[in-house]
């Protein structure tokens, strides 16, 4: 159970039942649809980028504690950053969580040291790394978010 | 003598090592069967008797191993064949990698042959992928008409407009018991419906067959499917029959060694029967696995595991309604005798997966998500569900312990 | 330390049960592992206690042993992958069914997405029918060139006109070991004709994995199956690796569960992934054999079994030779270090079939027929050849045995 | 080894080192190919039937002792019998090789009791019942010839 309270910390409770950031914007903001294909979660971002800076940025859709939570988290972390440092954000995310190279998680693998104090809130999450199955909930909002970050570098 | 109306769980449990691992001071309690069974030690022991034992590549062999191996596999074919009634059995049963696999086949090789731009067929909205995914890849290709009977608001398949669906249409394709909602269909009905409208049937036997027994004669099924590790049989192998009338019209699908009669630098000349279906090295090991796993449950007794499985669905619904009245729903049908032991679970505000995620930390094994149903889900208006699914091992305590982890999830979220 | 060049042919017997039983008071010489190898015992052990301790379905489950299940599953892939040195072993590696599958997914996939009525494909006459019947099945429904190599009288490929042959052709589909002749392709130099020439590779390594170890990054190569039972695994399983630049553009195969992202009444969207090939529940337990065969030869020593059946090779050539002059012929090229442990035989008068049944009298399992490779038997104008293949497990009585035995069978129908 | 002698009975071998009615026949003879898929074996069949009497029948193709030696022992067995005849003989043949109703052998069950007197020399055949394998052997001139007498019958 001592494991289960790490999973589900107040924190991530708290941006379940309250998430930051939910709707959708209006163009030019872009829109990205993400899916976790095994368990029927969607997440619907919209994306507003303006001089290389994430201006803001909604979240819809519908998911789990752990993926809720993880969006609206993200959501609160990444607005008004700039596009790089939002990729090393998602870096040092992933590196928490010990996703390697190819989105695979390796239980074997310790976690990434990685600065958790960089991750703000964000390091709520880091009770998922015990939960193999849950660390594609916590990382769907990212996967989407580099989705749509892509989409926009490649215009 | 007697019906045999009960099945002995406890002497049960004794074949199924799983069950009896203790994790963090807990046992295992395994409502997940309907995703996958787990084997019998005598499934097991089969198999590895065989390898160990027996194997060698099958129908090319002289030597009296090969001889041995084939024999053992084309014996299951028969034993598949007779489980199911085939009234062929060594001629109308194919091999495949599992259930998917049987309605590729059926949809490339049948469907292929036999739908053209001006054809229906007629699904519904409560299949699973594995029965809607195959057509719509073939519809894409030919062009034809996909109908979909709906699923009620009582969880039963709409029927009000079934002849009007079935009107020109070449095949009606329909689960016999929904993987989602426990719904058992009418089969021997919609089969009559189809078959005057001028219709052949499939029928997916996945989560029917391990629960009742299935007569394909009886029902004059022309197509059924299933998957041998839902009926506490292996991985890696699954089930197609076909009448053999259609079979042996079929044209071939995947193509390669042992499907071929003769093959030239130009072309080939594929084989007949069964084998002409069964490209590449079969699933042997796996095969005599599936004989093993339908004599363990034909031992048991199929009456006997239906009304087992009728007797803990009843106590789990009233337990769960006594409990938890609105605050946890069960979707599907109300209790009958056609409710198969499935339930899928919804709470308001908590997600199947964290419901599921509690669960396990009572050693409670049920399945969150849209359980490969995703129209289905779309219907019901909920993205997923957790699942528990009853098998041969369970019994009330399994549920008691489900209802009290599921209060736990309830206090938790709340 | 100095090289392993030799294996404890004594200490292996003992993991392989077979090998141990005595019929009618022989003990069993398998001479047979090009149709299928014996599993080790480590292999059974680890698939049944796969089964009895940890079998849940993959992928959707978040109770721990599904969890585990999926892990298990998942790890097999990458040991798949580190195995043939794949550069991305998490995403490169698709298990089918068997290396048939693999074939026809290559072709149903790539092939249908990137052939047309003005493509060109090379294949050659030594092509078992697991890489020919796909491709010509693919070229009825698009109309593209088959070209093929032809095998010389020396019995390697002849390469003279390969450039040619290569001109404008989009794959190049090749057998690394033929498992007829023994003949040991230069895939090296064929994958960097095929590149130079704008063509992909795709190599059949159903008979070179089990002999040598295959490095698909430095051998550059697009595409490579094979089969998990001849390389001392399970059946009910195979492999296709596909770069991943490739496997990522490619379109999906067999549609059903776990293979999508989405599915809709009228559409559906399909997973990333070596997942967009894997539609329903996957070969589970196969997969955690598969990854215990590959430890266990591993463990052996790929350099050291290569070495193993090239002496064993060596020694049976000559004692055929020196027995029987001309009158058993041994259809491949001549001993060499790109000559494999396959012996196919011929005796004039005698048929394959009856070679093989009076080798059975001797405990002798070797393979009459044409080992589904019937253009290459044309070629080799015979119609069937009795085929002895070496194993981890084989040693110099058995062929002490099998020349013995052919000793027999040549008076008998003398 | 008993076994093995029964299956190569003399009458065998000399019928495959000297096979009867080797050939083919001129139209209107009609000629129908048989495979064994499992080996390889190839037989070419060319039936000449006149009112209802099977007249000539010649032997093409390749295979081993027993598909030779079955063919050519069914050769010199039907020349000269009526279909009817000849159907009755191969429903007796199939009988004594324990070949079931969907053409597969059930080594449990015991060979049907047959008239081995009416099967003449082909009941030199009766060994091949103990090598299931084989038996694909010595049916397939046979299974050739009934295809070859539908054929006739369907025009
Ligand atoms: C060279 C070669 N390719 C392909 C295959 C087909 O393998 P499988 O029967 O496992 O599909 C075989 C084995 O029969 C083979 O020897
Ligand atoms: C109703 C139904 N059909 C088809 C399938 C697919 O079976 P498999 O995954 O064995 O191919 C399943 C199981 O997931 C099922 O429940």
């Amino acid at each position: 159970m001592a494991d289960l309270e790490e999973l589900y910390r107040e924190i991530i409770l708290d941006h379940y039942r309250n998430p930051r950031n939910r709707g959708e914007l209006d163009p030019p903001a872009i829109r990205v649809e993400g899916f976790n294909p095994l368990c029927g979660d969607e997440i619907v971002l919209s994306l507003a980028v303006t001089d290389g800076v994430v201006t803001d940025v909604k979240v819809g859709g519908s998911g789990c504690s752990i993926s809720t939570s993880s969006g609206s988290l993200m959501s609160a972390a990444v607005k008004g950053k700039t596009v790089d440092d939002v990729r090393e954000l998602l870096a040092t995310f992933k590196g928490m969580l010990s996703v390697g190279d190819e989105g695979e998680h390796d239980p074997s693998v310790e976690p990434t040291p990685v600065n958790l104090r960089s991750l703000g809130e964000l390091a709520a999450l880091q009770g998922v790394a015990k939960f193999p199955v849950r660390i594609k909930c916590a990382t769907l909002s990212w996967n989407t978010l580099a989705q749509g970050l892509d989409e926009i570098a490649a215009d | 003598m007697a019906a045999v109306t009960s099945l002995d769980v406890a002497t049960i449990r004794k074949d199924f090592p799983l069950l009896a691992q203790v994790r963090d001071g807990k046992r295992i309690t395994y409502l997940d069967s309907g995703a996958s069974a787990l084997p019998p030690h005598q499934v097991v022991a089969a198999m590895a008797t065989y390898q160990e034992t027996t194997h060698a590549n099958v129908h090319r062999g002289v030597y009296a191993t090969a001889e041995r191996a084939t024999h053992l596999y084309e014996q299951a074919r028969i034993d598949v064949g007779r489980f199911i009634g085939a009234a062929k059995p060594a001629s109308e049963i194919v091999f495949t990698k599992n259930c998917t696999e049987a309605f590729n086949l059926l949809a490339q090789s049948w469907g292929l042959a036999n739908l053209g731009p001006n054809s229906a067929i007629v699904l519904t909205e409560m299949e699973h992928h594995a029965n809607i995914v195959p057509w719509l890849q073939l519809q894409t290709r030919l062009g034809f008409e996909i109908r979909y009977l709906s699923v009620a608001e009582d969880r039963t398949l709409d029927l009000s407009n079934l002849d009007q669906l079935l009107d020109g249409a070449a095949l009606l394709s329909v689960t016999a018991t929904s993987n989602v909602l426990g719904t058992v269909n009418p089969i021997a009905e919609l089969a009559s419906a189809a078959h005057a409208a001028g219709a052949l049937i499939a029928v997916d036997g996945a989560q029917a067959v391990p629960h009742a027994s299935i007569d394909v004669s009886a029902l004059d099924l022309d197509f059924l499917a299933f998957s041998p590790h839902k009926v506490y049989g292996p991985t890696g192998i699954g089930v197609l029959y076909a009448k053999a009338e259609h079979l042996d019209a079929m044209p071939p699908f995947l193509g390669g060694g042992g499907m071929i009669k003769d093959v030239r630098l130009d072309g080939f000349l594929a084989a007949d029967g069964p084998q002409r279906f069964e490209a590449g090295t079969p699933p042997i090991a796996e095969a005599v696995g599936l004989s093993a796993a339908l004599a363990y449950v034909s031992g048991l007794g199929l009456d006997a595991i239906h009304a087992h499985h009728r007797s803990l669905t009843t106590y789990a619904l009233s337990a769960i309604a006594s409990t938890f009245g609105d605050t946890v729903k069960v979707q599907g049908p109300a209790d009958g005798p056609n409710r198969a032991g499935v339930l899928s679970l919804t709470v308001d505000g908590v997600h199947a997966h964290d419901i599921a995620q509690v669960l396990d930390t009572y050693g409670v094994c049920v399945r969150p998500g849209h359980h490969c149903a995703k129209p289905l889900m779309r219907r019901l208006g909920v993205n997923a569900t957790a699942r528990a699914s009853f098998g041969i091992y369970n019994d009330r305590d399994d549920i008691d312990l489900l209802v009290e982890a599921l209060q736990a999830t309830v206090t938790m979220f709340a």
